[in-house]
């Protein structure tokens, strides 16, 4: 379903992604894994167009970063739930607007998103907070909104990015499985993770990344 | 549940970026005040032109030895000329009084008999009182038999003539530049009040989410605070209507009357200077891409 | 350590956030022009009243039957009045000239004898215009010996002097108010500017830094964007000074000379007015206790 | 060092910490646990005076939260070694600039500053990267800019909030053992963190919060 051909993103600053080259298929689970600083989150960037490529190519379903167009970005992005490493929530909104965020955009009637919106909040543990501005929520929280918010709108595909590591290990355990369920279930899952511990017993298929190139071990 | 989200969104982004929305209803009201009340000022002072205009007169002197029914004759003549607004007829013993007026000696003390001239004293239509139309109708009317002269202060004529054209000149120049300026001023702090929530525009196209999605929010407070801009002009203006009358009503008796019109004007120029102000702005800040610059 | 940092951290903020920064120079350079221009030609058109005041004359007749030295005695008493700028004989032959011009006809043709008296016609220094000067100088001279009558025109006088009034009442009104509004608008938009940066001074307070360490940089920001922005302000005023003297002398041959002076007025009052409002705005957004409403 | 006495900040939605009466002992290295949302983030905003409680006080040294000055409250902080959940760095400053912030704002020479920072940022892994913005760090590269400001200063107390949040576990392993070593050259430390794994072989003593209040275990 992605497949990334020599794909290389330059800084300017020597840093960024070399030359990568491998595919991720539909419905799996990738753990995106590495040392912090090798290129993960830039990787995941270029997943979703926030980044184009300076060499080589990235395709996504039929979404080529060769031509795609500025609408066909944001019809891509409509597709994919990115959990962010940095949250980036809406500080004014509440909670529930801003999980309801992606529906309300794509003209869900009020309804639907009340009850998809409550099902969710629920699954992370933040139905009770809903009315709180996402500005004054706790890391972990707001780490449970983000993650809210990604899947609400069900995905073909889920780009994690280190989406446990403000949680407790509880909590970490309840979004994994809850990742896990959503996989089980037909959307591809891509994560990038520091958390060892979480995913020792998987045996989801790893890419490990080094200084921005994929590295065998 | 879009249009109640966006609407719901506009106010909530008026509350917590209430400093900008304020600092936008201030600067549209101060610019579109300044504006207008010196458009109105420019054109009370073009007006009161009228008043210079008002005295320029055409002196038509008649041979002393007419009698009534020439003279008579010679008035109709002159209340057929177009141009002409008023006639006032000069006989000698007015003629008389002026002289007295003029050089400090009655005449009668001096002669026996008043050898000064009866004249008619014209008056032109202020649209009529162009140098060269002036000096056509003085053509026309020394023509006439029984007229021995006819006089007007040409020089001064041209003089008012060019100052007419200097304030309408330099007051259009001067309007027209604040108008570009407070557009300039009004477009920068708009663009200001958006480029702080800058992060959000982008979080929202990280989403995915589409033009007027994120515009239509802006949008709105854009008109909110234009409408609201305008009018605190209006009242801004009434003010100074109200103190302007108010202070000079110890020099001339005359006074400004304020229009509610006025109100009208300023309030949806204001909103509509908002709209594509903000409109504009959103758009600048949609980067598609990420940026790491700022 | 300190000093270097600051100046490095303002340049540093004046690249990344060179948008607030650009609008900054300009709602300075704008704001200054007007106010400085307005101000220019509000004075222009004050002193352009001196050509009506120049035009106000006094008429002193004489008594017909002077000889030379009678009304050289005259003419000496005249010139010690200090409110009198100049003196003008007018003969009896001279009287006669202007006679024909506004009476049309030529006083010979009539009489045998020239019965018009000579007078003298006096100019005011323009201060001395008021009318109740101009009274007292009247009363004065028509008490010397040789002197029939005094005369001037008095509701003219007082009409100006009801002009010039009101053109000083309204004008310094709209400058003050201009002066205001201009501060209001740069102040803003200063502040709009700080404003998008509130979290950097938050994370500022929250290492525990200073008043002067966070403010610094953005008080040699504002002078440096005052600065730019007067110049700024000084070029757009030589720039219409160029488009108001290319218009206009096809009407009048004066002009408007442009002192450099204006640039260096402007670029002083720009980095004040750039310095006091950004210390003011950076103050106003150091909360020294976190805020989640923002 | 630290006394809390019936400690209590109300944020007026139920949310907050309730009531908390401990002591934190000069010197120390103290492990602040506890689920998300229960309060360890408030608790250390109370130390360095970002909200003042509500009911009960601080003090810590001779500052006490009840009498404290505005100037004070600088003098406080600039004690305080402070690593925030979510970093706080100043985006338009690079890594070097970031880091020497606390140092040069106190007036320390040109040749300390850069003898000091080069130190630190080598201990965190940094030093090549000491040019680059921090707007433009991974996340686990902004984390270890945090902490070397924190630790930069030679702080008498360290607040680290979820140091390691972002850290892979190596990383995440020398940032713990850089936080020990600086205590045990004296300098107190009080640690939020979720990560278990990290923590489990050392004695320290341990916080646990839960709901906004103390538990004993
Ligand atoms: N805009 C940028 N300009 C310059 N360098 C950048 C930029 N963005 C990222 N980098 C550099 O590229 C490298 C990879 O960054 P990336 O964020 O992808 O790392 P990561 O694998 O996600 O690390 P972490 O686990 O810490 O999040 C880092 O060294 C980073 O400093
Ligand atoms: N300004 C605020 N207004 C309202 N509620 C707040 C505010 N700040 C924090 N809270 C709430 O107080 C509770 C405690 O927050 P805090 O950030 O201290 O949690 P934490 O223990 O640090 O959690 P985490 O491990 O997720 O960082 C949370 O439920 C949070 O939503
Ligand atoms: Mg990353
Ligand atoms: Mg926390």
């Amino acid at each position: 379903m992605i497949t990334c051909s020599k794909l290389t993103v330059n800084f300017g600053n020597g840093e960024g992604i070399r030359n990568i080259t491998t595919q991720f298929y539909e419905g799996d689970f990738t753990l995106l894994l590495g040392p912090t600083g090798c290129g993960k989150s830039t990787l995941m960037r270029v997943m979703y167009m926030d980044i184009l490529p300076s060499k080589g190519y990235i395709s996504i379903r039929n979404w080529d970063s060769r031509k795609i167009s500025k609408r066909q970005i944001l019809k891509l992005r409509q597709g994919i739930g990115i959990i962010f490493q940095d949250f980036r929530l809406i500080e004014n909104l509440n909670v529930f607007e801003n999980v309801a965020l992606p529906l309300i955009m794509t003209g869900h009637s009020r309804k639907a998103i009340h009850e998809r919106v409550s099902v969710i909040l629920d699954e992370v543990g933040l139905l009770e907070t809903w009315r709180q501005k996402a500005g004054s929520l706790s890391g972990g929280e707001k780490q449970r909104v983000a993650i809210a918010r990604a899947i609400v709108k069900k995905p073909f595909l889920i780009l994690a990015d280190e989406p446990t590591g403000n949680l407790d290990p509880e909590a970490a355990n309840t979004v994994f499985e809850l990742l896990k369920k959503i996989n089980a279930l037909g959307t591809s899952v891509i994560m990038a993770t520091h958390n060892y511990t979480l995913i020792e017993d998987t045996d989801y298929r790893r890419i490990y990344m080094e200084n921005g190139s994929l590295v065998d071990l | 549940m879009r249009l109640s989200f966006i609407l719901k969104q506009t106010f909530i982004n008026l509350w917590t970026a209430r400093l900008p929305a304020l600092v936008a209803v201030f600067t549209i009201g101060i610019s579109l005040s300044i504006v207008i009340g010196m458009g109105l000022l420019g054109y009370k002072a073009f007006t009161s032109f009228d008043l210079f205009q008002d005295k320029f007169e055409i002196e038509v002197f008649l041979y002393p030895n007419l009698n009534r029914d020439e003279i008579t004759h010679i008035q109709n003549k002159l209340a057929d000329i177009h141009q002409i607004k008023m006639i006032n007829y000069i006989s000698k013993e007015e003629a008389a009084r002026i002289f007295k007026e003029e050089f400090g000696e009655d005449i009668h003390d001096i002669l026996d008999e008043n050898p000064l001239p009866p004249s008619f004293n014209i008056k032109l239509y202020k649209q009529m009182t162009h140098p060269d139309i002036v000096e056509n109708v003085a053509k026309r009317i020394s023509e006439f038999q029984g007229v021995e002269d006819v006089k007007y202060h040409k020089e001064i004529l041209i003089l008012i003539e060019k100052y007419i054209r200097l304030i309408t000149l330099v007051g259009i120049g001067v309007i027209l530049a604040l108008i570009i300026a407070m557009n300039i001023l009004i477009r920068n702090t708009i663009k200001l009040s958006v480029y702080a929530r800058r992060k959000q525009i982008a979080i929202l196209q990280q989403l995915g989410a589409g033009g007027l999605f994120i515009r239509l929010p802006y949008i709105l407070e854009g008109i909110l605070e234009g409408a609201l801009g305008g009018a605190f002009a209006g009242f801004l203006l009434h003010l100074s209507f109200q103190v302007i009358n108010f202070s000079v009503q110890y020099i001339f008796d005359v006074s400004l009357a304020f229009s509610p019109l006025i109100y009208t004007v300023s309030i949806i120029t204001g909103a509509l200077m908002g709209m594509f102000s903000s409109s504009r702005a959103a758009k600048s800040f949609m980067y598609l891409f990420a940026r790491d610059d700022y």
